[in-house]
């Protein structure tokens, strides 16, 4: 009898405990926020998209790499060396054509593991949330600025230079072999001749190559100094 | 104010479906208010909005766009389903509930028809709601459908006796059945003209009396800590599970209108009807009616605020509260009100 | 390959009983699950009902399998399984990866410095009250109190922005690394962090008021399920789960990790103060002080924590670890995690294994659901406190 | 409190020398190689022997070794009153592995020996209920074994991951 009338006590009491804090917050303010008509400040580490600066890529494939569910896409083609893809804004020189960099954000786990080992910090998260669309095949999001009419051009101009190094290689290959042959022919006649003259084709054909190479080299050095001195203006005109 | 409206409209029975369409219309009205209420007491008791946009002024038209979805969506009757009974049950409950209103004075001026039994007739009526519940749950062929309705049945029989206790103990000292006759009897002050001369303040005891029936209305409308038929943790959704569209619309009509209707049963008995409680002051049919109904709205409030503070009760603890409690109590409630009358 | 093809055993029925009046009554096997409200996520229990009595009840599991740890090892990098890790237990990440990064580098000998330690202790210990919090809710959900649960993820909002801010996400934070942290806190990680704390210490108490003791809550979790120590323990059974049945238990102070022995803070159990030892309110309210004692760690922290050093000092440049093997284990919020990591000297894994708290804790269910009724198995089940993440993996 | 080589030394007195093998030259914890036959009564004796009492095991998990064409089986185990861990491994061959359980010393083996059944394929002599447990009943092959190809259709299926 005591127990029910102190459990009766406590039940009335314990209620009335909880009515009252409901109470209290029935005129507390709320902490809604109305979503489409207010927004929340978002600190500026927010993981929500990934975004590349496609003229900072150099093509490395390190986000790739990195990326635990395999959601980048990259493609690269070599670019020629009478090619200049200029350098990023970190300084790096840009050797590879990125002909593809599709990153399926269906797929993104959002853990910013690719952002971390990129070394011209070129992919980045930034504060992007509202990209829902109607088909999983909208969420790839291409990157890469490159059209198709580029693609191919660069994708010739490799091939271009394939083949124009094979054909060289050949053509070196075809020298020697007949050097090799005219030295089987004469090669008893005279003892050491054709050995300089071997020597002396082959230093032909490289110093050639090596002076063309040399040229080029100095050319992309100069533009290279020219465009350092014009950011070098920039910085000063700034400051 | 049959006889007003018998002064212009023409035949009997175009005055009795007019007469009779005014408490749906209360109801189809008060259901839309009161579910946009409780979201809304829900919300703000929660550190929230509730519905904010549909409507323009803090989203009061949700309620009415909801209506239109459920009317607009696909009527499901699950294959294995006894399809009469199924699609039955809702009407039924909401006939219960409806049919009661009949009985409740909304004004000096208003009844649905003066029934000298009223409240004995409203006991009577709402019952059939828990035999809608069970074809709901045997028509679902859903083992928690089935669970659900079983709880309803046992829960609803055994909280008619305290909740009929309880009225009988108001009806000790009125001496009639009848609701209007009962809310009469409230008018005018008592205490030095002070405190209005309502059921509640009659004696102690009936204070008691008014917290044993609120308590066993809640079980009876199966609002929280009793909403055992439907508590949607244990039982996904007890006897509604398989019902969507305006099927379950009419059950959640149902489970509004068994609110009010309870609630103004508790107005009628102990708060004095539609009796202002000032005196005479804002007296009339009309604030008849505005009182009646706001007196009803406080205790809907009050269930909706319990609601959101409570958890829920376990089946065979709500057989012990019913059953251990507050049928003992109830008659021993009757008891001491009858000697209460005998000596003063 | 072999074609298997074993069934479950048979659930027999009681055979029909007269019930007196020309009708028949019988079991009723029930399946509550995978879509159920209160399974907190896609576990299925087939139940066997007499009446709404349960006299057995079988946990299925698997719904939610992705094969955690053949992922890990087709990753070719170590550092790569840890956003795998953050899945397990999506409710507290941080200590998944807290474990994973202690066991790595224990295996590879890695100590990392100060700073580092606090942090991670700090995140941890803001993980566990979230995590409570999140248990404590929906457990009251599960009870049928609504608000509580609001209430709570209000709170356990705040320390999701705390994480936002320092590493970007809010559930899945990939920011333990091994041998260091994806990035340091922002500067204002040590003011938010206080005022976190200021304010929530006031939350528990009505927290308490409103719920834990509520009389109805009260009568709805006392002497339901109770778990005894002995078989708690024969289980396997760990965390606030364990330490409900009276079992001081914590590995925080046990099996020493990180730097829990430069805090004071107590080890809570349950002692029965409204039915039985070990019952549902028993593990709730270990979970309710248990914030509490977080919050004492957290402000400790605070206090020593150093300003300087480098959280990415300690970092490998290439994760190989020697060939060997290691089990390190861990507590979370849900119990003992342990890693089972074997290194073959490459960069890839040869093999993780996580020995997850919710997979362990929820093998008891059904030896402590015989007798209960059907909502007292939710009961049961919201007081183990399982994610379906971590028991299926 | 006692070191792996006091508890190899214990159990080799008790079972029998050749039966055991003491692994310590790795750079983790050291192990005991147990023969999968006897795995049942170490682990009783284990568990009851007093001052030894590993009442609690912490792990237990399947492992594949393609190398030495074997699947072996790691048991991790404590005590929570002597605080001391041990770690016990069995190997067995991959066409013949099964042992003896452990489900009725150590509740905690009931569903990691299904876990390690439903991965490795690893069939545990004894148990109640020797079912797969996280992948579906009719599931073919064993996911962690390092040779695993995916079935390509599950029940009319086209399994796509």
């Amino acid at each position: 009898m005591v127990k029910a009338l102190s459990d009766t006590y406590l039940t009335f009491k314990t209620i009335f405990t909880g009515m009252g804090i409901t109470f209290r917050h029935l005129f507390t303010k709320s902490v809604t926020v109305q979503y489409p008509l207010q927004r929340d400040v978002l600190p500026e580490r927010v993981r929500l998209k990934l975004h590349v600066n496609i003229d900072d890529c150099i093509g490395c494939r390190l986000c790739e790499r990195a990326c635990p569910v395999e959601c980048i896409d990259i493609g690269t083609i070599k670019s020629t060396d009478d090619d200049d893809l200029g350098e990023t804004s970190t300084g790096h020189k840009k050797k590879l054509w990125v002909d593809k960099f599709d990153i399926d954000m269906a797929k993104c786990c959002y853990c910013e593991l690719c952002v971390h080992p990129c070394p011209t910090d070129c992919i980045t998260m930034v504060e992007e949330y509202e990209y829902s669309t109607y088909d999983r095949n909208d969420l790839i999001f291409p990157f890469s600025d490159m059209t198709p009419e580029q693609i191919e051009e660069a994708n010739r101009k490799l091939e271009e230079e394939a083949e124009a190094k094979r054909r060289k290689k050949e053509e070196a290959m075809l020298a020697k072999k007949k050097k090799a042959e005219a030295q089987a022919a004469g090669g008893e006649a005279e003892g050491d001749k054709p050995k300089d003259a071997a020597s002396g084709g082959s230093a032909e054909t490289s110093g050639g190559g090596d002076k063309e190479k040399a040229a080029r080299r100095a050319e992309r050095e100069a533009r290279r100094a020219a465009r350092r001195a014009e950011r070098e203006a920039k910085k000063k005109s700034e400051e | 104010m049959q006889q007003f409206l018998e002064s212009f409209l023409p035949a009997g029975p175009v005055v009795v479906f007019v007469f009779s369409i005014i408490p749906l219309m209360i109801i189809l009205i008060y259901a839309l208010f009161a579910i946009w209420l409780e979201r809304k007491v829900a919300g703000h008791i929660q550190d929230r909005l509730g519905p904010m946009q549909t409507g323009g002024w803090h989203g009061w038209a949700q309620t009415i766009a909801d209506l239109l979805k459920m009317i607009q969506k696909e009527d499901i009757v699950p294959a294995k389903a006894d399809r009469f009974l199924f699609k039955m049950a809702p009407f039924i409950a909401f006939a219960a509930s409806y049919a009661a209103f009949v009985a409740i004075p909304f004004s000096s001026g208003y009844i649905g028809s003066m029934i000298d039994v009223g409240v004995f007739y409203i006991v009577a009526i709402t019952s059939l709601l828990s035999v809608s519940i069970i074809m709901a749950g045997w028509a679902s062929n859903n083992k928690w459908s089935l669970l659900g309705a079983m709880r309803t049945a046992a829960q609803t029989v055994s909280y008619e006796v305290p909740t009929v206790v309880t009225i009988l103990s108001v009806i000790i000292v009125t001496g009639t059945l009848n609701l209007m006759e009962v809310t009469e009897m409230q008018t005018g002050n008592a205490f030095l003209g002070f405190l209005p001369n309502w059921f509640i303040f009659h004696s102690p005891f009936m204070m008691i009396a008014f917290v044993l029936f609120f308590i066993a209305s809640l079980a009876e409308s199966h609002r929280v800590p009793f909403d055992l038929p439907e508590s949607e943790s244990e039982l996904v959704g007890g006897y509604q599970t398989e019902y969507s569209g305006m099927r379950w619309g009419l059950f959640m009509l149902t489970e509004y209108a068994d609110m009010l209707l309870l609630s103004l049963v508790g107005a009628t008995l102990f708060f004095g009807g539609w009796n202002s409680p000032f005196g005479s002051f804002m007296d009339g049919p009309v604030w008849g009616a505005f009182w009646m109904l706001l007196k009803g709205m406080v205790l809907v409030f009050v269930m909706m605020w319990l609601r959101w503070t409570l958890p829920r009760l376990r089946v065979d603890q709500l057989m012990n509260l019913c059953w251990k409690y507050l049928i003992p109590l109830s008659f021993v409630n009757l008891v001491l009100i009858a000697l209460w009358e005998m000596i003063f | 390959m072999t074609n298997v093809k074993e069934k479950g055993p048979e659930v027999t029925l009681s055979p029909p009983v007269d019930a007196g009046n020309g009708l028949k009554t019988q079991e009723m096997v029930i399946n509550m699950g995978p879509q159920h409200p209160s399974t907190h996520g896609v576990l299925r229990m087939e139940l066997t009902l007499n009446g709404e009595i349960v006299t057995r009840a079988i946990p299925h599991i698997g719904y939610l399998h992705r094969c955690f740890e053949k992922h890990s090892e087709a990753m070719n990098d170590y550092n790569k399984v840890v956003p795998y890790v953050d899945r397990m237990d999506y409710v507290a990440a941080m200590n998944n990866e807290l474990g994973y990064a202690i066991a790595m580098e224990r295996l590879m000998d890695i100590q990392v410095n100060d700073r580092v330690e606090y942090i991670r202790v700090l995140m941890a210990e803001l993980q566990r009250i979230a995590s409570h919090l999140l248990a404590l809710g929906t457990f009251g959900l599960d009870i049928g109190a609504f608000t509580p649960f609001l209430y709570c993820f209000i709170e356990r909002e705040k320390i999701l922005d705390i994480f936002e801010k320092a590493s970007g996400a809010r559930l899945l934070y990939n920011y333990i690394w091994i041998g260091g942290l994806m990035n340091d806190v922002p500067a204002d990680f040590k003011t938010d962090t206080a005022a976190f704390v200021k304010s929530f210490r006031p939350k528990i108490k009505e927290l308490n008021d409103l719920l834990s003791h509520n009389k109805i809550f009260i009568d709805r979790t006392a002497n339901v399920g109770v778990l005894p120590d002995k078989v708690a323990i024969n289980y396997g059974v760990s965390g606030p789960s364990l330490r409900g049945s009276g079992v001081a238990w914590d590995l925080r102070k046990d099996d020493h990790y990180s730097i829990y022995d430069r805090f004071e803070y107590d080890v809570i159990v349950g002692k029965g103060e409204m039915g039985t030892v070990g019952d549902c309110w028993d593990r709730y309210i270990v979970r309710v002080w248990e914030m509490e004692e977080s919050l004492k760690i957290i402000e400790q922290a605070l206090d020593q924590m150093p300003d300087e050093g480098d959280v990415q000092e300690a970092i490998p440049k290439k994760i190989r670890p020697p060939a060997g093997e290691i089990y390190c284990r861990t507590e979370t919020p849900r119990g003992e995690l342990g890693y089972y990591i074997i290194s073959d000297k490459s960069t890839t894994p040869f093999r993780v294994k996580a020995r997850a708290p919710s997979f362990v804790n929820l093998s008891v269910l059904p030896a402590i659901s015989v007798g209960a009724m059907v909502a007292d198995m939710v009961a049961i089940i919201g007081s183990i406190d399982i994610v379906l993440g971590e028991v299926d993996r | 409190m006692k070191t792996a080589e006091e508890l190899h030394r214990i159990l080799a007195e008790k079972f029998g020398e050749e039966l055991f093998e003491l692994k310590q030259d790795e750079p983790a914890a050291p192990w005991i190689i147990v023969k999968a036959e006897q795995i049942r009564e170490v682990s009783k004796f284990l568990r009851d022997e007093p001052g030894l009492r590993f009442d609690s095991l912490m792990c237990l998990s399947g492992v594949h070794y393609p190398k030495e064409n074997a699947l072996g089986v790691t048991y991790h185990l404590f005590s929570t009153s002597e605080k001391h861990k041990l770690t016990l491994k069995v190997i067995m061959p991959e066409e013949d592995a099964h042992l003896p359980t452990v489900e009725q010393i150590w509740k905690t083996a009931d569903w990691h020996e299904r876990e390690a059944y439903d991965m490795f394929g690893i069939r545990f002599d004894g148990h109640p209920d020797p079912r797969r447990i996280l992948c579906p009943d009719d599931w073919e092959g064993y996911p962690l074994r390092k040779d695993y190809r995916v079935q390509e259709f599950y029940r009319g299926m086209k399994v796509e991951y």
